[in-house]
C-alpha cells in the first residue's frame, strides 16, 4: 500500500474492526499501516465508515476505550432466538453501589455504606472488580487508608458511553412539595 | 408462626397477639417478609414512607413518621427477621430527632440552622437521588446482555494465539450458571467435593483403558491417609452414579471394579 | 415482520453472522425468523449476501458447519500487525460449559444442557477437545450411552493449577448478594 487509496484503508479498517471484539482506538487502528495516517484522516474515514452501515442490522459505535461493531438494539431481538441465554441482571444492591461509585468518585467502601445507610458485601465490590467495572485507584489518606473505588473504561464501553457525562443525569424524585433542592 | 387463621391477631409481639397493625400497613403477615426484603435499609424503608404519602421530605412530620418507622421494626422483630442494626440504629436517630424538636427553643436566630431534621434530610435525598440513577444505570444497554458485539472469524490468528482462559473467568462463568440455574442459595461446591468429583475422573480413565481393577489396586497408600479417604468417597459416588460395577465372588476374595458398560 | 422483506431478512442474515464467531448452519440461521423460511429463499439470499460482500476486506464462506463471516486471507497482513496484544476470548457459552465440566466432572452433555439450561453446539466440547482441556472417560450406562467428560491434566498445566482443588472453591453461596437477591 503505497499510495494510500482512502476506498483501501476502509476496507483495511472495517475488517479489522469487524475482526474485534474489543473496541479499538485510534492509536490501534493506525498501526494497521505502515505509513502514517493522519488523525484527521483516520476520524474522517471511520465517520464514513459509520454512515455507509446505516440503516443494517450492525452500527459502528464510538465508546471510550475506541471503535467497535455492535449489533443494533432493534435487531438483538432475532439474535436472542438463537442464544435465549442471557447474563442475569445486577441486584438492587449491586446498582446502587455501581452508581455511587460512578457519580461520586473516587470513594470509599466506608462512604458507599455512609450513602446506603447498609452495610456493603465485599461481595458487591469483588464482582464488579471482577466484570473489570471498578478498580482501586489509589487510597485515602486517613488511618486504615482505605481503597478509593473508580469506574474503569471497560464499564464505559460495556454501557456504551464515550465518558462518564454521557451518565444519565442526576435527578430528584420529582415532588410538588419540594420548591427546591436544597443539595449540590 | 405464620399459622395465621383468618380471624385470628394479625400478629404477636413477644407471644401477645397485636391486634391492629400499624397506621397504613397494608400488608399480610404471610408477605411481610417479602414486602421487607425489597428494601435495601433505613433509608430506602423511610423514603418509601415518606414518597408514599407525599409527605414533605423538606418538613417532614417526625411524629408520624417515626411512629410509622417502629410499626415496621416491631412487626420485624414480631415475625423474628433477620434485623440488621441498620434498623435499630435508625429507630434511635429518629426518636432522638423527634425528641430534640419538642425541646424548646431558647434562640430563634440559629433555628434555621438548628433543625434536627437537616441531616437526615439530607442523607434521604442523596440515598434517593443514587437510587434513582441506580434505576436509570439499569435501563441502560449492556453489551452482551442487550446487543451483541461483532467478531468475524479471523483464520492465523485463531491458530496462532488460544484463548486465555483466567481462574476468574472460570468462577464467574460457573457463577452466571449458578445465578441461571437459580440453584444458588443451595450450591456449593467445597475443596474436598472437588477433588473427589477429580479422582473420579482419574479413576474412569484409568478402568476405560483396563477395563477392570482390582478395587485395592485402585488405592495409593502412599499418598495418605485423605487421599485414601478421597479415592473411597469417588469410588462410592461413582457406583452411586451407576457408572461402575463393584463386585466380589465371595467373602474375603478379591474385589473387582468395572465399567458399568462393559457388561454389554 | 409479518410480511417477510427480503432486504430486512438479508440484514438479520448479515447481523446475526457477523455476531457469531462460530458458523451457523441453515437450521440455525431459520430460528431467527418467527415464520417458515424455506430452505431455498434462505440460500438464495445467503448466496446475495455472499455477492454483497464481494471485494471487501471480510468474506461471507460457506464451510463444513454453516455459514461464517471470515477476514480475507489478503488482509490477514494488516491485522496481524494488531493482534500481539490482544488475545482472543472464549464465549460465555464455552467458558460456562468449561466450568461445568471442571466443578461437576464426569458430566454428559445432557448434563451440561440440564444446567446451562440451553442446548450445548457439538462445537464447544469439539473446541475444548481440540485443545486437550476435556476428554471423554468413559459412558453412562443409560439409553444411547452418552459419553461421560471430564478436565486433563493439560487444562490444568495450562490453567497453572497442580489439582483441581485449587480451582476458586465456592463454599459460600456463590450469588448471595449479586444477583436477584434485593438485600444483602
Amino acid at each position: 500500500m503505497q499510495t494510500p487509496d482512502p476506498v483501501e484503508i476502509k476496507r483495511v479498517l472495517e475488517a479489522a474492526l469487524l475482526a474485534n471484539h474489543e473496541p479499538l482506538s485510534l492509536a490501534e487502528l493506525k498501526k494497521l499501516f505502515d505509513f502514517d495516517l493522519g488523525t484527521e484522516t483516520l476520524r474522517k474515514l471511520l465517520d464514513e465508515l459509520r454512515l455507509d452501515w446505516t440503516g443494517r442490522g450492525v452500527e459502528l459505535a464510538c465508546v471510550a476505550s475506541g471503535w467497535r461493531f455492535q449489533v443494533r438494539a432493534e435487531y438483538q431481538k432475532y439474535l436472542d432466538r438463537l442464544s435465549p441465554e442471557k447474563p442475569p441482571r445486577y441486584s438492587r444492591a449491586v446498582l446502587e453501589t455501581l452508581s455511587i461509585i460512578a457519580y461520586k468518585q473516587p470513594v470509599t467502601r466506608g462512604d458507599i455504606e455512609n450513602i446506603r445507610g447498609v452495610a456493603v458485601g465485599s461481595q458487591i465490590l469483588k464482582s464488579l472488580e471482577g466484570r473489570g467495572w471498578i478498580d482501586v485507584v489509589g487510597h485515602r489518606d486517613v488511618p486504615g487508608r482505605p481503597e478509593l473505588f473508580a469506574t474503569t473504561k471497560k464499564m464505559l464501553d460495556d454501557l456504551g458511553l464515550l465518558s462518564l457525562e454521557e451518565l444519565p443525569p442526576l435527578e430528584q424524585q420529582p415532588n410538588g412539595d419540594l420548591l427546591a433542592t436544597p443539595n449540590e | 408462626m405464620h399459622e395465621v387463621a383468618e380471624t385470628a391477631p394479625v400478629a404477636r409481639i413477644h407471644g401477645e397477639p397485636l391486634a391492629v397493625l400499624p397506621h397504613d400497613l397494608y400488608i399480610p403477615p404471610d408477605a411481610l417478609e417479602i414486602f421487607l426484603e425489597t428494601f435495601e435499609g433505613p433509608l430506602d424503608l423511610l423514603l418509601y414512607l415518606i414518597r408514599r404519602q407525599s409527605l414533605d421530605v423538606l418538613n417532614i412530620p417526625m411524629a408520624e413518621l417515626t411512629r410509622q418507622y417502629m410499626g415496621y421494626v416491631e412487626m420485624m422483630h414480631a415475625s423474628q427477621l433477620e434485623l440488621a442494626a441498620e434498623y435499630l440504629l435508625m429507630a434511635a436517630l429518629l426518636i432522638e430527632i423527634k425528641s430534640r424538636m419538642l425541646l424548646p427553643r431558647r434562640d430563634a436566630a440559629v433555628e434555621e440552622d438548628a433543625d434536627p431534621r437537616a441531616e437526615l434530610v439530607r442523607r434521604l435525598l442523596e440515598y434517593e437521588q443514587m437510587k434513582l440513577a441506580a434505576q436509570r444505570l439499569d435501563e441502560l444497554p449492556v453489551a452482551g446482555r442487550d446487543f451483541a458485539l461483532v467478531q468475524v472469524w479471523l483464520e492465523q490468528a485463531a491458530a496462532k494465539r488460544l484463548p486465555e482462559v483466567s481462574l476468574d473467568d472460570l468462577k464467574q462463568a460457573w457463577m452466571g450458571v449458578l445465578a441461571r440455574a437459580k440453584a444458588n442459595r443451595h450450591h456449593k461446591v467445597s475443596r474436598e467435593e472437588l477433588s473427589v468429583r477429580e479422582h473420579m475422573s482419574r479413576i474412569l480413565r484409568r478402568l476405560k483403558d483396563e477395563h477392570f481393577a482390582e478395587f485395592a489396586a485402585l488405592f495409593d497408600p502412599s499418598r495418605g491417609v485423605p487421599e485414601l479417604v478421597v479415592t473411597f468417597l469417588a469410588l462410592l459416588e461413582l457406583s452411586r452414579e451407576c457408572l461402575i460395577t463393584i463386585t466380589q465372588q465371595e467373602p474375603f476374595a478379591s474385589i473387582y471394579v468395572k465399567l458399568r458398560h462393559a457388561d454389554a
